[in-house]
This record gives C-alpha cells, sequence and structure tokens, in this order.
C-alpha cells in the first residue's frame, strides 16, 4: 500500500482542483476549508514518504507495471520527496495567507479560479521531481508555465497583462529550447527514460559528441530561461513587480527553485560529472552564477518599487544555487539545496511581510516605509529577521548557508567566490538595511512611535511569523536539515 | 560530391534547425506581439519536424500492424509520433493563452506593439 | 544598424547548428540509433500485450498513458487560463455564471 | 453572416463532419487518428455552426453547463479508468494485466481500455476547441 501514496499525491490535488469549479456556487468557506484540508492530507503524506523513503529506501511507481525502457515511472528517492515536502510546507503557508490577502486585486468570483490553478500548479511541480522521464517533464512544465503566467495575470490590471505576456514567450522558448535538447537525446540514446539515457551517454559520448554538446548547450540555455538564472531573468522583475503578493511568493520562493531542481536533476543524472567535467561545464557555470549574484544585487539598488526590488535580490539568490552547483561536489551540492531551503523561506516572509504592508498602507514605495515599523511591528519585524537573513548575519539560515557556500568553494579550489559572497553581502546590505533603518528609526507620517498591532488579518501573520521562526530555527540547529539534504545529494553521483 | 551527398542525408535535421532559427529570429526581434506569436510556433512546429525526422525510417510503412497477415513490413519509428501529438496539443494551449493576453493587452493599453507598451509603462508609475 | 548585428547572430547560430548536424548520425533506417531495442519491443509487442493494431494509439493510451493524462491537464489548464484572462464578470450579464 | 445558401450547406454539412469525427475517433486504436484528430474534427463542425448561426443559438447548442460538464467529468472519467489499474492489477493506468477484456485483434471492441481513454481524449479536445472559441467570440460583445 505505501508505494501507492505518490500517486494518491497526485490524484488528491487533481481531483480537487477539479472538484473546485463544480460546487463552487455554495459560500466560499466550505471550497476554502476543503481546500486546507487536502493540502494538510497531502503534506502529511509527503512527510511520512520522506521519513519511508531516507528509512526504507527508493523505490519506482511504474505505470502498467511496464519496463522503464517502455512505460513511464515515477522515482521516490530522498532527494525527490525532501523537494516536494519543501513545496508543500512552502505553499500551504503561502496558501493560509493568500484566504484573506487574495484581495489583494482579486476580484471575489476570482477566487474559485486562482484555486484551481493553484491546485494545478501543485500537481504539475509534483509532477515535475517525481517523474523519471524527459518528455513526460517537459509535459509537466508546460502545465507549470500555464498555470504561473495566469496567477500573474489573474489581477486584472494591464501591466499584469504585458508581464503575463513577456514572461509567456520567455518561457516558451525555454520549453521548447529543453524539448529541442531532449530531441537530440533522444536521437541519440533512443530512450526518454533518464537512468537508461545516462546510461547510454556514457558509450554515446566517445561516438557523437556533438549531439551531447548541443543538446547541453539547449538545455542549460533552456531550464536557464525558465529558472531565470542571470542572463535570462529579464522577465522575474515584471512578473513579480505586478502578481498579487501570495502568486509572487508561490513563484520566486517555489517555482524558480522547482527548475533548478530539474537543472541540477538533469545535469548530474543525464550527464553525468565526467561529461561535464570533460567540457568543463561546472566552471561555466559558477561564473554565470556569479555574475548574477552581483549585477542582480546591482540592480536590486536602483529600484524603488519593493517588490521589483525582492524580484531582482531573488534573482541574485538563485546566483547562489547556480554557484552552488557549479561546484559539482558533494558539499557544493548539498550547499545548494540548503540554499533552496533558506532562500525559500526568506524570500516568502520578505514577500508576505511587504504584501502585508501592502494590504494595510496601500503602499510599495520604498520612500514609504518610514516609521512602518511603530505601526506594523509583528510584519516589519519578520521583514527585520528575513533581510539580515539575506545579508548572512549570524544566528539565520541566509547565515549557514552563505558560509557553507564559502567552505565548498575553498574546499572546490575556487577560492575567488568567496570575494564575491562578501561583495554580495556588502551589496545586499546597501539595499536592505535603509528600509529597515527607515521602518524602526524614522517617525511615520502619523507621528506615532508607540508600538500599535497591525491591522492586518491575524490568517495573513500566522504564516510569516511561523516561517521567521523556521528561519532562526534552521540557523541554530541546521544539523536536522543537514542530515536530510546529505541523504538526498547521495543519490547523485557527484 | 561527397558533401552533397551528406547535406542530402541530413537535409530534414537542416530544414528543422533552419525553422526553428527563423522562429527564434521572428520572437527575439518583431515588436508585434502577433508575431511573436507566430514564431514562437514556427519553433513549435520545428521541433516537432526535427522529432519526426528522427524516428523516420526509409520507405517505412505507418505503425499499423495487419491483424491477418503478419506480413515482414518495416515499421517507421512510432514513438515521436506520440510524443509530437502530445507537443502539438501544448504549443496550441500556450498560443491561445497568449492570444488571450493579446486582446486584453490590446484593449488596456491600445495597442500591441512591445516599443508602445514600454514607453507607456515607462511614462506611469505602478499603483496597487 | 542594430537589426543587421542581431541578424549575423542568428545567421552564425544557424551556421554552427548545421556545421554540427552534419556531425550527427543520419541514420535512417532500422539500424540508426534513435531505433532502440524500446522501438523493436513496441512494434512486437504491442499487438500482444495491448490487443490493438495501431502502435502510435497503443503507445498513446497505454504504455505512455500517463503523458496523455498530462496532456488532457493542458488543455483544461488553457481553458482555465482563458477563462480567467477573457472572462470578466461584470461584463458578463447572461445570468448566474456557474461561478 | 445570415446568408442562406450558406446557412442551408452547413445544416446538411455538418451532421456527415460530426460522424467522420466520431468515427475516426472511435477507430482511433485500429485505423490511423484517434482522439486528438478526431476530435478536432468534431469541434471544427461545431465551431462552423457557431461562425454561421452566431454564438447565442451555438450555446443552446453548447451551453455553459455542458462544457463545463465536458471539461472535467472528461479528466475524472480518466482518473477513475486510472484508478481501476489500480484497484485491479495494483498500478495506475495499467491495461491488460489489470485483466480488461481485450477482445481480438482488430475488432472494435478490441484493447481492453483503449476505446474509452481514445473516446475521453476526443470529447476533451472538441469540448476545449469550442470552449476556447466561445469565450473568444463572446469577448466582442
Amino acid at each position: 500500500m505505501i508505494e501507492q501514496l505518490p500517486i494518491v499525491n497526485l490524484l488528491l490535488l487533481l481531483l480537487t482542483a477539479l472538484v473546485i469549479p463544480l460546487f463552487k456556487k455554495k459560500n466560499f468557506k466550505v471550497t476554502l476549508s476543503l481546500n486546507f484540508a487536502v493540502l494538510l492530507i497531502v503534506w502529511s503524506i509527503s512527510v511520512y514518504l520522506l521519513y519511508y523513503v531516507n528509512t526504507e529506501g527508493a523505490f519506482y511507481y511504474r505505470f502498467g507495471n511496464y519496463h522503464p525502457m517502455i512505460g513511464l515511472e515515477l522515482l521516490i528517492d530522498p532527494f525527490s520527496t525532501l523537494i516536494t515536502f519543501f513545496i508543500m510546507t512552502m505553499v500551504l503557508l503561502i496558501f493560509v495567507y493568500s484566504t484573506s490577502d487574495a484581495s489583494d486585486g482579486i476580484h471575489q468570483r476570482e477566487y474559485g479560479r486562482y484555486y484551481i490553478l493553484m491546485f494545478i500548479l501543485l500537481f504539475s511541480m509534483y509532477g515535475i521531481i517525481y517523474t523519471n522521464d524527459l518528455f513526460n517533464k517537459y509535459v509537466f512544465m508546460e502545465i507549470l508555465s500555464i498555470t504561473t503566467c495566469s496567477i500573474i495575470s489573474i489581477k486584472r490590471k494591464k501591466q499584469n497583462y504585458a508581464a503575463a505576456f513577456r514572461y509567456v514567450m520567455l518561457n516558451e522558448i525555454g520549453s521548447l529550447s529543453y524539448l529541442f535538447g531532449v530531441a537530440l537525446l533522444y536521437m541519440v540514446t533512443g530512450f526518454t527514460n533518464i537512468e537508461l539515457v545516462g546510461q547510454q551517454l556514457e558509450t554515446v559520448w566517445q561516438t557523437h559528441p556533438t549531439n551531447i554538446i548541443i543538446a547541453i548547450g539547449f538545455m542549460i540555455v533552456g531550464l536557464g530561461l525558465k529558472a531565470a538564472i542571470f542572463p535570462f531573468h529579464i522577465w522575474l522583475p515584471d512578473a513579480h513587480a505586478s502578481a498579487p503578493s501570495s502568486s509572487s511568493a508561490i513563484l520566486s520562493a517555489v517555482v524558480v527553485k522547482v527548475y533548478l531542481m530539474v537543472f541540477v536533476k538533469i545535469l548530474f543524472r543525464v550527464y553525468g560529472i565526467d561529461i561535464l567535467d570533460a567540457l568543463n561545464i561546472p566552471s561555466m557555470i559558477m561564473m554565470v552564477g556569479a555574475v548574477g549574484v552581483v549585477m542582480g544585487s546591482f540592480f536590486a539598488i536602483a529600484q524603488n518599487d519593493v517588490k521589483r526590488m525582492l524580484g531582482y535580490s531573488s534573482v541574485a539568490q538563485i546566483g547562489y544555487i547556480v554557484i552552488g552547483i557549479g561546484l559539482a561536489s558533494y558539499v557544493g551540492l548539498s550547499v545548494a539545496i540548503f540554499h533552496v531551503f533558506s532562500h525559500g523561506m526568506m524570500k516568502t516572509v520578505l514577500f508576505l511581510s511587504v504584501g502585508a504592508v501592502i494590504y494595510q498602507r496601500k503602499t510599495r514605495l520604498i520612500t514609504s516605509f518610514n516609521g512602518i515599523g511603530y505601526l506594523m511591528p509583528i510584519s516589519m519585524g519578520a521583514f527585520f529577521i528575513a533581510a539580515i537573513g539575506m545579508i548572512g548575519i549570524p544566528l539565520t539560515s541566509g547565515f549557514i548557508s552563505k558560509f557553507n557556500l564559502g567552505i565548498a568553494a575553498l574546499e572546490g579550489g575556487s577560492g575567488v567566490y568567496i570575494i564575491v559572497l562578501i561583495a554580495s553581502g556588502i551589496l545586499n546590505a546597501i539595499y536592505y538595511l535603509p528600509i529597515i533603518i527607515a521602518a524602526f528609526l524614522r517617525d511615520n507620517p502619523e507621528k506615532q512611535t508607540v508600538l500599535s498591532k497591525d491591522k492586518v488579518p491575524i490568517l495573513m501573520l500566522a504564516p510569516i511569523v511561523i516561517i521567521s521562526l523556521f528561519i532562526v530555527g534552521i540557523g541554530l540547529f541546521p544539523n536536522g536539515l543537514m542530515t536530510l539534504i546529505e541523504q538526498a545529494v547521495n543519490t547523485f553521483k557527484v | 560530391m561527397e558533401l552533397l551527398k551528406d547535406v542530402l542525408d541530413h537535409i530534414n535535421f537542416i530544414g528543422a534547425v533552419a525553422l526553428f532559427v527563423i522562429g527564434l529570429y521572428t520572437v527575439v526581434t518583431h515588436s508585434n506581439l502577433i508575431k511573436r506569436i507566430l514564431g514562437i510556433n514556427i519553433m513549435g512546429t520545428a521541433i516537432f519536424f526535427f522529432f519526426i525526422a528522427v524516428g523516420n525510417v526509409l520507405e517505412g510503412a505507418p505503425p499499423l500492424i495487419d491483424p491477418d497477415g503478419n506480413s515482414e513490413v518495416v515499421f517507421i519509428n512510432p514513438l515521436p509520433s506520440v510524443l509530437i501529438l502530445t507537443g502539438i496539443v501544448v504549443v496550441v494551449s500556450i498560443t491561445v493563452y497568449s492570444l488571450s493576453l493579446v486582446v486584453r493587452i490590446y484593449e488596456t493599453y491600445g495597442t500591441i506593439d512591445q516599443k508602445e507598451i514600454a514607453a507607456i509603462q515607462k511614462g506611469e508609475d505602478y499603483s496597487d | 544598424m542594430k537589426k543587421k548585428f542581431i541578424a549575423s547572430i542568428f545567421i552564425l547560430l544557424f551556421v554552427v547548428l548545421v556545421y554540427s548536424i552534419m556531425q550527427m548520425p543520419a541514420g535512417v533506417g532500422v539500424d540508426s540509433l534513435a531505433y532502440s531495442e524500446s522501438t523493436e519491443y513496441y512494434i512486437e509487442n504491442a499487438a500482444s500485450e495491448t490487443g490493438v493494431t495501431n502502435i502510435v494509439a497503443a503507445i498513446l493510451t497505454d504504455y505512455r498513458a500517463f503523458d496523455t493524462l498530462g496532456e488532457t491537464i493542458v488543455l483544461f489548464t488553457s481553458i482555465v487560463a482563458v477563462v480567467s484572462v477573457l472572462r470578466p464578470d461584470k461584463k458578463y450579464e447572461e445570468g448566474e455564471r456557474h461561478e | 453572416m445570415n446568408d442562406i445558401i450558406v446557412r442551408s450547406i452547413t445544416r446538411i454539412v455538418i451532421p456527415f463532419v460530426m460522424l467522420y469525427g466520431i468515427y475516426i475517433v472511435l477507430h482511433g486504436h485500429i485505423s490511423p487518428g484517434g482522439g486528438f484528430s478526431g476530435g478536432a474534427l468534431v469541434g471544427s463542425s461545431l465551431i462552423l455552426y457557431t461562425l454561421v448561426f452566431g454564438v447565442d443559438k451555438a450555446r443552446k447548442k453548447f451551453s455553459h453547463r455542458v462544457s463545463e460538464i465536458a471539461e472535467s467529468g472528461g479528466i475524472l472519467l480518466y482518473l477513475f479508468v486510472g484508478a481501476l489499474g489500480i484497484i485491479l492489477s495494483g498500478s495506475f493506468l495499467s491495461n491488460q494485466s489489470a485483466g480488461f477484456p481485450m477482445g481480438e485483434l482488430g475488432s472494435l471492441l478490441s484493447g481492453g481500455v483503449i476505446p474509452i481513454l481514445m473516446i475521453v481524449i476526443g470529447i476533451k479536445v472538441a469540448s476545449t476547441m469550442i470552449s476556447l472559441f466561445h469565450i473568444l467570440i463572446e469577448e466582442e460583445k
């Protein structure tokens, strides 16, 4: 019975997405509680799978009991369960936030469609991480790109339509070049199953190297476009500036990370470390990541719209993860996955607290942030914790990932990247500290200096507080998470 | 002469790659939104054409087994045909979604030219 | 001037791709690398395992049925996405639509 | 477009186009074609009807309620068939190992689950095409 659980996860998410339009006429609270119940069930199944897989070992779920060469299969191993656990925890908390904040520009009627899209988005993310077939991954990536674009364009404003259109175009170029890579690999190996292709590539690398070089190039560009890695990040800031805060939290904390994990899965399982080293791709990736870190922070400084600034800082933090991946070592990968967790938490807190500020103060310009600390102590407090995490000040998970990344870079023999780490720490400080200083030290227009509780529904504040406690908690005791991550990285032959 | 024969062997793939580059060029350089959607369609068709060219077998029959006679007919590779059946539907739904966005963009911005939209956007800041 | 520069980049990309395609295996027969044992398996066992003569239909709905499920979900999502963009309810007077 | 010639010709042509589309969907597992192409044919016949007779009359033929049920119902049927595979043979979407009646090769009812899935795909493709067309046309009003 245990091995049916992954399909139960997928079916539950899909069934709620299909059932919501059918009976939405009654009052909306029923739908919300049902949605939350389903999310809780799926979350507990994911936690149980994570526990089961780490104790019993990975297993395959083969559709129709066919051999992987013939039929499709899901691979449930420590890596995929860990990432799905991360996805579901983040989306569960963001869902709690979005129930009350959905008024951020989304009409009352739109709620039903917003949650249909969110459940299909979850279904496709689970599918991408579970599936072990290259073409099946492409189909789920398409579902993910349609749903992410529509949760951006669901807010009926002209900036949203333009941002969503640009996102569709770039996303589509990304998917099609990924598909071109799959076609080139199929041309040479005759399989689409990831492991079989990986085995075939070792022999084919001697006879037909050009196919693999072109396929790697297209796949890296394609996934780079989708994961907003630096030179291809153009769509991310616009998408964030206009999207509702709960969808931009999902977009930058979760969806981008899923594409990065696909990037890792393909680089290290399909191509394998020796082909990568032969083409010295890891050093190229590290360079792209380092440029991304520095340039992303530069652009973030110049912004006056908070959400756009957070978008650019996401681009910078993605550069971190890319450096971790580029190290192509056991430590490098575990740092990259750890930073996926820590950045996911920090970015969600930042976006949700900014959403709370917009909810109460109806403003998003950085200049109008002075004195907010007194009016909204809880959300600005969480913003403070997440911001010092981003800068990398000790006691937060951000510091742990930066510190380990420095060690990994040293071990990997490319110590120069420590300079990049320090520089980006300073750059982060340059654009986060002014907001904190303005919020807590300057006085607000109403000249109110006594702390008054945020006039924001409790359902919006609860996730913000929970995640910021997690940030500090994981910052203090990271080894719990680290063991899980090491189990996950063992599955790659790095 | 050897080169010509080589080119003729690869003619399908070269055609597919040419279409792909044309589609990419259209998406990247044209500022009219409808033309960019067309570019995406050209790219999609190019890749499905590439997939079929990969699975093609000279004088291969379509993959239909005739129930009674088990004649020794050489079939083409059926798998790429299945994959592009799925791929075509994906590109169609992406096109429909982006067309509906273009309808909305035209209604709100009054233009479907990327440069004019960027100009209008630079004009006013984002207000909630 | 800028247009010519971009155009030359794309021509360069095309030349590089054509050059690399010339090195790729152009085997267009049963011996080509893409014609792997999975294809031979499909052709030999599709009739017996799925009882259907059209091998493409057999792969589409039996061997790789999960792909086709993903396909129908793409269709469903495109409807919801287009409805969420194009269906402003205030403009829509024709009675209470389903949601 | 209420030209009398066009209206009368479409009134004659549409049933045959739809019949041919249904034929292709049903014979999808024997002859070439199948859910996708047959569904597109059925969809295009109704789109032709909408073009000629206007979207209000077409909405009577293919109302919102029907399009809603076709959309969600199609996938629910697909999942039901997949779940049958779990119950009967322990893995999602399994066909012969789940003991479905295989029928003899080449006949209409051969292939266990495959004709049902073909019909589901046909319904999905047709109803998606028609609903999208109606949504885009109603946008002008």
